[in-house]
């Protein structure tokens, strides 16, 4: 589509909307809605070495514009990923971005490496920012020092860019951005859920589970622009952003911030064609605030952006 | 195939306390197959609430491609959905999941049809089909209080029809299981649906029968996407093996999952 | 009211609902519209040495569930706060908690030691958290060791029990909590705002002067519990809750995760009679659920909390 | 004496291109004295939006204890409340803010009454009080274009009226400014509320003048609690004295603030 393709390292988009990982499965339920050919990329849902059940139910619950997850990273492991999902994704005319996780490095090590061998692999994204698996894997998100050490260590195994995605739990997103950029990330991919928990007012219990979950949708949209805003100001690698995109106006937004493609979560439960949906709308929501390709509209909000400097309207 | 539709609403009327019957008319109606499916509803045009609510099909209206949902006016999302008139739309996706099995159960034979407080709707367009299909119905219905039956005239215009009521105000007192116990009906398979500790006890007294029940779960896409609503495979309670409520269910062989 | 009474240090609340700092002024404009006796006890606008103007307008914006705000501290001073805020509110049944603020350390002890001499002031609480203010007043709020040491500064001088304030954009707020109780804090109060941004459509630039902004209303809900049930259970000071509460159902939903009292902020814009409101409402929701008094639903949600061990329902 | 009302609609209809005009009735009502306050309004039940809106009372009808609100529908707020129907509803706090003070005309005098766009609406009730008071009134009302011109006759039968729209289409082409250099009317005070280019265009201009500004900022609680809506002093542009546009204004003499 006219004023949509962007490159980034390892990907050339279409257009800059791909599902973001977790929310799309392996794309085969979306694949019965409409073509995943017209998406700019899929992030897949994160790969563990070993397969995992993920958490007991309830896994999901409401609150106030969004929701609470507590899925547990469930998924079919390294083996089948690598043998049906991608092999299955390659009738479409689209890149995937695989999403990695682990709860050691070496496990991190050992998907990262045999995902990027996959033919369309084009790039990886480190997840070391789930909130919801407890066998440590939110300090790789936390502390700046592990988490260059797992991407330099990713970084020297993966025949593919690496992104690397932040969680928003942390006191200085932008310490962290810095930390895995010098750690050789190609990209960063932000944000993950905030942690949060919702009681039942019946019983006093926590309504997940899992007791505490990851918050997304369309309440922590604010979050992730003021952190898409400030890192992408302090890195020169690029963002893919996400967190509560609903509409064609919330891309716009992110890349206002600073981010150069955009992920949509939450939103495909809501609106299963949401993801077309946007794409079919950004060439007219172009026109109308006078651009001539999205990328012209990338850190408008930035300090020290040239007043008009790409502006035409 | 799943659609996603503003369907209009044809009426929609309070049947019993809190309990709303609601017909709502598009294209969407025409790809519903198998009773027992589920659609999922967006209440409102924002969010608030965000989220989609399933609800089950209650009956099919092929030839007028409308369909019609019993649902009960609990938290916001239902009560914001029944403060809705016909004329309005409502944003539906379906059908969802996979029904009951009608072909299972073979001209002649009978089918006890036992269902829980809004676990009763599915079980209404199921009870249609089997009795066209030459199958013999009965029914065992189990609600809180007289005041939250509904659809007994229906029923019993398709086959025998059991009321029980937790209160004794409507009635048997006690649960369907209670009904059970006094009637012993004789039946060739079961169908179910209602709350969980009642498709447990079902499950528990007829391991050996031909039992489908329809199970529940809290949602997120209700298309199979995002792993919220899976449950253990009862071979395997504590591995990797798993299915999905919204996709591969919500019905399910006895058995089959762990409930 | 039956049921409601709560005793904390310097603070004999006669119901656990008060407005939260920055949402109520010093009162003057709701003693308008309601007696503010019938309060649990009132937060009134952060006090700082000198008087401040604050940021720029627009100062608020509006996010999904939320609100943004940049007020930037704006407060007469410590001395008009003393000789007419506080005396004029000497009229009501009423303890007040005096938010203190600051940009230096020595502001902090200061206005608190000053602030702590007036009659009606029964506890002070400390803003170590706001995120509009440029000179550092981030930084009290996120290094443990700094918010320790202003906390004990603050206590060696203050003549009422201390309060601290939490900012939740950290990435371990139990590490916070306990750094301020190892300061000597009385109680704590959270959550302060996450902090968010908003960006025009048209422009690209931020909706807010200031640029970033508080966000705070039923969107950041699900944080706040999650950071109260994770402090409440490893500290053994009390804690006034808030964040996002706009019901009687809330209130209990906070004292579910283990808030002893809660405060009321955003939802006093949205419905200016919310306070008593809820205070009407909580005696009928308490008996619903069984509970003869409200302490009695604190801390149901946690992970040792006794099965039924105060439930009588 | 403010107040927080479920008032009801009486009607409401679009008397422009997107401009609205809503009739609300309600004890509420009989609180408002002066024009130019405004209500602060929660055009949904739930959290979307959260925040209220703050629009102008265009004008007060004591006896049925009824008022009028003219507003753009805009965003998501305004559009919300453009679909409520008479019979519904709608969350109203106020009345708030302090007015035009109309008693600044003496009997006899002529006052210019200047308005631009949305800040059109409160000058209508402001003129029938200056009328009442024996006050000649002259209208200068700017607009974007034909389609949203409104309240042209309702303005007539108070007085002069001329009209401005930005790309000629309707009366003079250009902005009210262009007006008065056309027309140099002749008037004792000046009241006006509009947009802020507006105000100061008019503010520089007639700086020796009796000129009353009703101003505009983004609102957070509306009755002075919560900052949001601050302004500087004139007397002071960079220190701490400061007015509340929703408690102190939205009217201010010329002179007062920093706009
Ligand atoms: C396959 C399926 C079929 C269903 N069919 C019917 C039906 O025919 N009639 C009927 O009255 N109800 C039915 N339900 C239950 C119905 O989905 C809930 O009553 C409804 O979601 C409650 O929404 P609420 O906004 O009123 O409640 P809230 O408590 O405000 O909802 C909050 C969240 O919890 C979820 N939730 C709450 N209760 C349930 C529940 N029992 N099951 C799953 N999610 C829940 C909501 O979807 C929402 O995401 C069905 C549920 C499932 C899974
Ligand atoms: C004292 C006063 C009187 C007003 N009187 C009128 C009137 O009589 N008729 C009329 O059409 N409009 C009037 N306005 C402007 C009106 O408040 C906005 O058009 C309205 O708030 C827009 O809401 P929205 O949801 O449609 O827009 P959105 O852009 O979705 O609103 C988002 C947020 O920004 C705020 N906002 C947006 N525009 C404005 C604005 N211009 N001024 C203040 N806040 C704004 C909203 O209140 C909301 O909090 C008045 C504003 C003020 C301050
Ligand atoms: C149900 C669900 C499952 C998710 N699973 C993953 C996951 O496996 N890996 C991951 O990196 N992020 C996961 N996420 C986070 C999303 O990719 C995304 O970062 C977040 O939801 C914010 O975007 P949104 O507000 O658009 O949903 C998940 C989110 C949801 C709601
Ligand atoms: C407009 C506004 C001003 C605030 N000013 C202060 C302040 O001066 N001091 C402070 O400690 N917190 C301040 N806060 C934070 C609130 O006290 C409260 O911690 C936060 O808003 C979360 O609660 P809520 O969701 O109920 O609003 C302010 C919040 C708002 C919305
Ligand atoms: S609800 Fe998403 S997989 Fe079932
Ligand atoms: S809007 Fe709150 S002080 Fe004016």
């Amino acid at each position: 589509m006219k004023g949509l393709h962007i490159e980034l390292p390892g990907l050339q988009l279409k257009n800059p909307i791909m599902p973001a990982s977790g929310c799309f499965g392996f794309g085969r339920e979306f694949s019965r809605l409409y073509d995943l050919s017209i998406l700019g990329s899929i992030m897949i849902k994160a790969t563990t070495e070993e397969p995992r059940f993920g958490n007991p139910t309830p896994r999901v619950a409401e609150t106030s514009a969004g929701m609470l997850n507590a899925i547990g990273l469930q998924n079919p492991g390294l083996d089948k990923v690598l043998n049906e999902e991608l092999p299955w994704l390659e009738q479409f005319d689209l890149p995937v971005i695989a999403n990695v996780a682990g709860s050691k490095e070496e496990d991190y090590v050992t998907v990262a490496r045999e995902l990027s061998k996959a033919q369309n692999v084009h790039a990886l994204e480190l997840n070391i920012s789930c909130p919801n698996v407890k066998e440590g894997g939110i300090a790789f998100g936390t502390i700046p020092e592990v988490a260059k050490r797992l991407t330099r260590m990713v970084k020297e195994v993966s025949e593919v860019p690496v992104y690397v995605k932040l969680s928003p739990n942390v006191s200085n997103i932008v310490e962290m951005a810095k930390a895995v950029e010098d750690g050789g990330a190609d990209g960063l991919t932000m944000i993950n859920t905030l942690l949060g928990m919702r009681l039942d007012l019946k019983t006093g219990k926590p309504v997940l589970a899992n007791r505490t979950g990851g918050l997304s949708g369309p309440a922590v949209k604010p979050v992730a622009i003021r952190m898409v805003y400030e890192v992408s100001q302090a890195v020169s690698i690029p963002i893919i952003g996400m967190g509560g995109v609903e509409s064609a106006e919330d891309v716009i937004e992110f890349f206002y911030a600073g981010a150069s493609a955009v992920a949509v979560g939450t939103a495909n439960f809501v609106d299963p064609f949401i993801c077309p949906g946007i794409i079919q709308e950004l060439p007219e929501l172009l026109h109308r605030l006078g651009y001539e390709h999205i990328s012209e509209s990338r850190g408008r909000s930035w300090n020290n952006h040239g007043h008009f400097a790409y502006h035409r309207a | 195939m799943i659609r996603k539709e503003k369907m209009e609403i044809i009426s929609q009327k309070e049947i019993a306390a809190s309990i709303f019957e609601l017909t709502l008319a598009g294209e969407l109606a025409a790809e519903m197959k198998n009773p027992g499916q589920f659609v999922h509803i967006k209440v409102s045009e924002g969010f608030d609430p965000l989220l989609r609510r399933p609800v089950s099909i209650a009956s099919i209206d092929e030839v007028n491609k409308q369909f019609t949902m019993i649902y009960r006016s609990e938290g916001r999302g239902t009560s914001l959905l029944s403060e809705k008139a016909a004329g309005q739309k409502v944003d539906v996706l379906g059908p969802l999941g996979n029904g009951f099995p009608v072909e299972e159960a073979a001209a002649g034979e009978t089918a006890l049809l036992v269902g829980g407080g809004i676990g009763v709707p599915p079980l209404y367009e199921l009870s249609k089909r089997l009795t066209e299909n030459g199958i013999t119905v009965i029914h065992l219905l189990g609600f809180q209080n007289k005041e939250a039956v509904f659809y007994e005239k229906e029923f019993l215009q398709l086959g025998e029809t059991y009321i029980a009521t937790a209160d004794g105000s409507y009635g048997t007192k006690g649960f369907v299981t209670d009904v059970l116990d006094a009637l012993h009906p004789g039946f060739d398979l079961i169908y179910t649906c209602g709350p969980t500790g009642m498709l447990r006890a079902l499950e528990k007294r007829y391991e050996h029968e031909r039992l489908f029940l329809s199970l529940e779960e809290r949602m997120g896409c209700g298309i199979g996407a995002c792993f919220a609503c899976v449950c253990h495979t009862a071979d395997d309670p504590s591995g990797f093996s798993y299915k999905k409520v919204c996709s591969d269910g919500p019905v399910f062989r006895a058995g089959e999952v762990l409930i």
